[in-house]
């Protein structure tokens, strides 16, 4: 059997959420090692669309058999996919995709389903509190941002629950801690903070704690995170639920390109990822105390 | 008599200038209190004056390095490397008594910071190069080197114990002052004293508006720079200090960004950027200015949250407007 | 020019009651002033006087608070910022105006470069710097950094920059201050020539013997009032003197003493070399006065900064007290006693932009501190002894040292040094733009510290005053020292004799 | 004899200072070469060699703003904002014809990007407030004006036929040089020209290395500084017209830290952040290294994704001393 080289292209860690990522890719690489001793799998992780695209040059110098990537922001990336898929190799998109998503751009689509992470968040708020008066942390002004939020809005349509204010946070412990101290300020009543990711709801716990708020009932963050998912298990009241959003998917991806091209098995398509609602009742399945995330 | 007019008046321009920044302070916390009536509540303020610490406190420290006519473009990092290194310190149970072992983790700090600090100074003074150069090479190192410590993930401060006796050096209060508070204040003070009142503190003006006039007058100018930068990581420890009580914990993303803001807080506040002059109680202003812009921004209610770094931008820039017309009247 | 005939000659640039104040301080009261076409006016007074607020008022690089300026009898105002040089007028200033990062050429025709095609032209603007530069005798590169000139070499830059200008009227605003006797020698001999063929000359110094020479007519200021305006012939030394120090002036330098013979040696120079300055041996008894002269760029500066360890030197040794001193430590040098004050006061010397007192004690803050911290009282103190000592004389006490007159900041510097109380001082151009009355007491003071036991190097372009100040003077010529004269061999014409290389003498 | 000893030593010091980046950069080529063996192949080093393209070219219009004195920390935002605006432009549809569309489109960019730099350039003279805080101003002001045409999200060609025309500029090659390529040594070139053989230049060198000399020389300095502003603005809208090919799209995100880079290609190419020198090929050169350190980060499979910046900022330093030990042995 020849070698085989796949690239995987990812963001670098700037959250929790990507540093996820991160360990996922890494730990798969090796175990893809592991399973073909003849596999190259090669991780390398880039800060902007522009680097990515960058690296994603660099990887196709070293010659691919496959491209695994989970683009920054899928559109600006989509020439440089193209160049790489006219030349023969098979690319696999995760989480993110382009406006354009056909087979001159992939072969298999592992999706992650931001507007549904929304759109659950917003239907558990809907049922559980229908009358809530909601403050909402978003994250960067990118589009899967501004899909979840399109996502969340579907969710509570046709309820009472009001949205008070939308900020965004960065997906960053700091910010979202100054955020919601503001929010704390200018709302004298809050019912719900969706923050919509771990790592900020970090910081608006413990902004809600030193302002000795009570009338907050909870607050719906989301991806996952050993430390939420224990708070979930645990039964923590202010953290009810988590919207699950893994970053194992990148592992996902590779495991399912490396069947693709070892083994021929035919995948080819969408794959698509459940926003899975994390409850008390099912969150030890998803607890891994191991994972830096 | 004219001999007698001046020095009355030259102490009016001195004043003015030393005053513009809290002016544009007043003339914010006007606008904030038109803006949204919660603005000027105490219990608001408090929360600006006290998250500023952070950036106020590194940017006493960068007062130093600018004064000499140096840059330090490392802060930010330095941040996230410190706190890392002090919580994994912590975590390792070395000392069982959990105060003893605060206190040996806050010496630790202070050890890493200065030492950080140290790196920069001779790298910049013995390796002779730009110090913006030499910083943007130990920024990269201290946030690889804290991705790396983090395995791009959090570092969290484990024994519930510890975060209970350290908690109150950030949420508690000290005379119904919220403790942060008091530390910048006392930073500011110290830095002060050193800046205006002692040997070095010339020493550092003088090498920051001429190296060869320094040189001439017998200052050893790379030592002063170098101190001037131990002085920083020193600066940098305190605000680490400060928070790793706040999150408990630190990550790959602490304090990016930060060293922008600690050089814009240390420019607004009068310092110039070419070195030569510090104004520390001016830079503590230019970090509550940063603070209560960003404030006021999420307290309106009629901006655009994606419009909001726009506003921010021309804030900053009417209140330079502002400072500088009040200067020139003099 | 004969009096006479300036008489006759028509007025160029006249002054009408003018006055100016910075920030309410008056420094010209009601001065009158004309010059006449193709005459050599000198403009004297003391240090502070307002000469050069005179010069750049009528060069437009200050406006006045009131008065008229008249320029070919026509009222003008005239427009600032060296815009004036299209009117024909232009000035040589007391403090450089060069940018460190240029070259001779490119600060030499800086603002009005020659262009062909809205190309820059920079054969042709090369070949004229050459030119303008051996005109003056000056052997400066024109493809130099101005950064890597000596005083003296910047100085003859900002000659050429002005004569080259086709100028009807040059101010010069004490362009011999750092000159040596012949390089002066070759200045004057152009100057001739350009008044000869119709430029006017406003020349401002503190050289009396200069004045004398070169001037047609002479107006004293004192304290901002015009005195006197007068032909130069019908006056001399004493009474210009006089005119300016409102009193009269007695000998200008105290009477040598002869140090001991057989006093400790405090300093030892063997052998040092840089990289300009070859094998210069040296040595300097206690109270001793020790003079070095030499033409521009013979490596003097150099020599001395290698001696008090602000600039490395490649072999040799220097012993302070017998002490060995390691190359390029300034600071051990300073803990034994020794102390350079440089002549280059606005890069070296000072800093521009802070106060008298900060500078008075930035030599010597430890004398100032209480425990850890710093007692202003103390420095102000220091400063109002270093005034009384030194005579800085200033109209408003919180003044920048970069605003103050050319004369007062020498002074300033000369305290700052004099502060650390050094044993071994060496003073580069220790009067350098002083007036005679302050260069008097500068004299008798370096004077009465020798007698103290303290020992000087004087480092002086100025011939007589190392003839009168000095028991022994060194001669240098291209780096490195070829002659050491004593006693009675200590003459103009002998030194001159070994700076020009017609005579030289195994130096010890 | 030593009269002519000087020049020939003066020379020597000259050159070796710029040739400095030179020998980082071939110090770079052996390193990689020794990482990768793909690394030398002209693929390679052409791939690199076309995306440091929007860096070297901003860093060129930087290189006349620091040399004059200034600092512009606007150009990542304002590279967002241009893109935005150009993209919007040619999705109006406007024009009809797509060529005629696109040559539009290039016009209006480099209006608009010469307005930011004239923006800048009146603020900060005209204001006379530091150009690091006018210029941190503007960065907000065009970022969030950016995030607000793309209402968080981004803006995209839509016109398949008008990607079509466009994408040879960046992909596109003229005599088997990548046209970024071609294009950055154009601009470079015009640049150096500008610089070093014409007035303008001249006095942009003066007035950074010394106002009042300048000032006193008749040359009016914010007018020089203003222009320079606008020259960095230019060249934002330069690399605007390669980078829109490129991606096809822009985001509020475009850009980020861009300014940063660009400064530092400025600095490892020779040019002091204190003004007064601008070495226009050393700044392109200094690009080039940039990329290179991260092509050899990606190429080379053994270091853990956690240290990447450590090791690129460890590099950074490295070179920098290898360019000062050569400077200094000379
Ligand atoms: N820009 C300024 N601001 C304030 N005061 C000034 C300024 N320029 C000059 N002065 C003051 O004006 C007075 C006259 O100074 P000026 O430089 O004209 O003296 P001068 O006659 O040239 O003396 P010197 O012989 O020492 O050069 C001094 O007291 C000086 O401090
Ligand atoms: N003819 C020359 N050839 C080369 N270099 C020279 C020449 N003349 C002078 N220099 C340079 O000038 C410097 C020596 O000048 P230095 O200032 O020490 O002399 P100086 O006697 O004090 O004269 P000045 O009055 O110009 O200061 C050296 O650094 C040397 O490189
Ligand atoms: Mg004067
Ligand atoms: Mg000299």
């Amino acid at each position: 059997q020849e070698t085989k080289t796949i690239g995987v292209s990812i963001p670098a860690a700037d959250h929790g959420w990507t540093a996820g990522v991160v360990y996922h890719a890494e730990r798969v690489a090796e175990l893809i090692r592991k399973e073909h001793p003849d596999a190259k799998v090669i991780v390398k992780t880039s800060p902007d669309p522009a680097s990515q695209a960058n690296a994603v040059q660099d990887l196709a110098v070293q010659g691919l058999d496959a491209l695994v990537i989970l683009p920054t922001d899928p559109d600006q990336l989509v020439n440089a996919i193209k160049e790489v898929k006219a030349a023969g190799t098979f690319v696999t998109i995760v989480d993110r995709a382009p406006s354009v998503l056909d087979n001159s751009v992939r072969d298999l689509y592992v999706a992650g389903n931001n507007p549904a992470l929304g759109e659950v968040a917003g239907q558990y708020i809907k049922a559980n509190t229908p009358d809530a008066e909601v403050v909402v942390i978003r994250g960067m002004p990118i589009p899967i941002d501004q899909q979840r939020q399109d996502g969340f809005d579907k969710g509570i349509a046709g309820s009472n629950v009001k949205v008070l204010d939308r900020q965004f946070g960065n997906w960053n412990r700091d910010d979202a801690f100054k955020v919601m101290q503001d929010y704390l300020t200018k709302y004298p009543k809050i019912d719900v903070v969706w923050c919509q990711d771990d790592d900020m709801a970090v910081g608006v716990l413990q902004a809600i704690e030193q302002a000795k708020r009570t009338d907050i009932q909870y607050v719906v963050a989301g991806a996952g995170s050993k430390d939420m998912i224990k708070r979930v298990m645990d039964g923590d009241k202010m953290i009810p639920v988590d919207v699950l959003y893994p970053p194992a998917m990148v592992g996902t991806a590779m495991e399912l390109t490396a069947a693709a091209i070892f083994n021929q098995v035919p995948v080819h398509g969408t794959y698509t990822l459940d926003a899975t609602l994390i409850t008390k009742d099912n969150a030890a399945a998803y607890y891994f105390p191991d994972s830096p995330f | 008599m004219a001999a007698q007019a001046k020095p009355a008046r030259n102490w009016k321009d001195i004043d003015l200038r030393a005053v513009a920044p809290f002016a544009a302070l007043i003339l914010l916390l006007i606008v904030g209190a038109l803006v949204n009536p919660n603005f000027i509540g105490l219990a608001n303020l408090a929360n600006v004056a006290t998250r500023s610490a952070f950036i106020a406190i590194i940017a006493v420290g960068a007062t130093f390095v600018i004064s000499s006519g140096d840059l330090d473009l490392s802060v930010g990092s330095m941040v996230a490397f410190v706190a890392s290194l002090m919580i994994i310190f912590m975590n390792s149970g070395a000392i069982a008594d959990p105060h003893l072992m605060l206190v040996a983790a806050v010496v630790f700090t202070l050890i890493a910071g200065a030492a950080c600090g140290l790196a920069n100074g001779l790298i910049t003074t013995l390796g002779k190069i730009e110090p913006f150069i030499a910083t943007l090479g130990t920024m990269g190192i201290f946030r690889g080197l804290t991705t790396w410590l983090s395995q791009g993930g959090a570092i969290t401060l484990k024994s519930p114990e510890l975060q209970t006796i350290y908690r109150p050096v950030y949420f508690g209060s000290i005379l119904g002052i919220p403790v942060p508070i008091v530390i910048i204040f006392a930073v500011t003070a110290v830095a002060a004293f050193i800046l205006y009142r002692t040997r070095y503190g010339r020493h550092v003006v003088a090498v920051g508006s001429n190296r060869d006039v320094a040189r001439y007058s017998g200052i050893t100018v790379d030592r002063v720079r170098t101190i001037a930068f131990v002085i920083q990581g020193l600066c940098v420890a305190i605000a680490v200090l400060l928070y790793v009580p706040r999150l408990g914990s630190t990550s790959a993303t602490t304090g990016i960004l930060w060293e922008l803001q600690a050089i814009t807080a240390v420019v607004v506040g009068g310092t110039a950027l070419k070195g030569g002059a510090g104004r520390v109680w001016g830079t503590i202003c230019g970090a509550f200015i940063l603070e209560l812009v960003g404030n006021i921004m999420l307290l309106s209610n009629f901006i655009s949250e994606y419009l909001i770094s726009t506003i921010q931008g021309s804030i900053i820039i009417i209140a330079m407007l502002v400072q500088r017309s009040l200067v020139r009247k003099s | 020019m004969k009096p006479e005939a300036v008489d006759g000659a028509r007025t160029v640039l006249a002054a009408k009651r003018i006055c100016k104040s910075f920030n309410g301080v008056q420094v010209l009261f009601s001065v009158d002033f004309d010059l006449k076409a193709g005459e050599i006016h000198a403009l004297m007074g003391e240090n502070g006087a307002g000469k050069s607020t005179l010069v750049k008022i009528l060069s437009g690089f200050e406006q006045p608070t009131s008065g008229e300026i008249l320029l070919d009898g026509k009222s003008v105002k005239l427009p600032a910022n060296g815009a004036a040089e299209a009117l024909g007028i232009v000035i040589i200033h007391q403090e450089f105006n060069l940018a460190e990062h240029l070259t001779v050429t490119e600060s030499l025709f800086l603002g009005r470069e020659i262009t062909r095609f809205g190309m820059l032209d920079r054969k042709r603007m090369r070949a004229e710097t050459r030119r303008a530069l051996d005109l003056l005798g000056s052997h400066v590169n024109e493809n130099a950094l101005i950064s890597s000139l000596s005083v003296a070499d910047k100085q003859m830059v900002e000659i050429a920059k002005a004569i080259s200008r086709d100028a009807r009227v040059v101010f010069m605003d004490e362009p011999t201050a750092v000159l040596s006797r012949e390089e002066t020698r070759v200045l004057f001999e152009q100057v001739r020539k350009l008044r000869d063929a119709g430029t006017s000359f406003v020349f401002v110094s503190h050289k009396l013997d200069e004045v004398m020479e070169l001037t047609d007519r002479v107006t004293v200021l004192r304290d901002g009032q015009w005195v006197k305006t007068a032909p130069t012939a019908m006056l001399d030394g004493e009474a210009i003197a006089q005119l300016m120090v409102g009193r009269e002036l007695s000998s200008l330098y105290p009477g040598k003493r002869e140090p001991d013979v057989d006093g400790e040696i405090v300093l030892s120079v063997r052998g040092l070399s840089t990289g300009f300055v070859k094998d210069a041996s040296f040595e300097v008894r206690k109270g001793e006065v020790l003079g070095f002269s030499g033409l521009i760029g013979s490596g003097r500066t150099e020599l001395m900064e290698a001696v008090a360890g602000l600039r490395p030197r490649v072999a040799g040794d220097v012993r302070i007290n017998g002490a060995p001193m390691a190359s390029g430590d300034a600071l051990s040098a300073n803990a034994h006693g020794l102390a350079y004050m440089t002549k280059d006061r606005k890069s070296k010397g000072l800093l521009l932009n802070a106060g008298m007192t900060a500078n008075l004690t930035l030599q010597s803050l430890e004398r100032h501190s209480r425990l850890f911290y710093l007692d202003p009282k103390s420095e102000a103190e220091a400063m109002t002894r270093a005034k009384r000592r030194f005579d800085i004389r200033v109209r408003d006490a919180n003044i920048v040292a970069g605003r103050m007159s050319g004369g007062n900041q020498q002074k300033l510097l000369l305290a700052k040094v004099m502060e650390t109380e050094p044993q071994i001082i060496i003073i580069d151009e220790p009067t350098r733009g002083i007036d005679v009355g302050t260069k008097q007491q500068i004299y008798h003071f370096i004077a009465a510290l020798a007698r103290d036991g303290h020992t000087i190097i004087v480092v002086s372009s100025e011939m007589p005053e190392v003839i009168g100040l000095c028991t022994r003077v060194a001669v240098m010529r291209e780096g490195r020292i070829v002659g050491m004269l004593e006693g009675e061999e200590i003459s103009e014409r002998e030194i001159m004799r070994y700076a020009a290389g017609l005579k030289k003498q195994d130096a010890a």
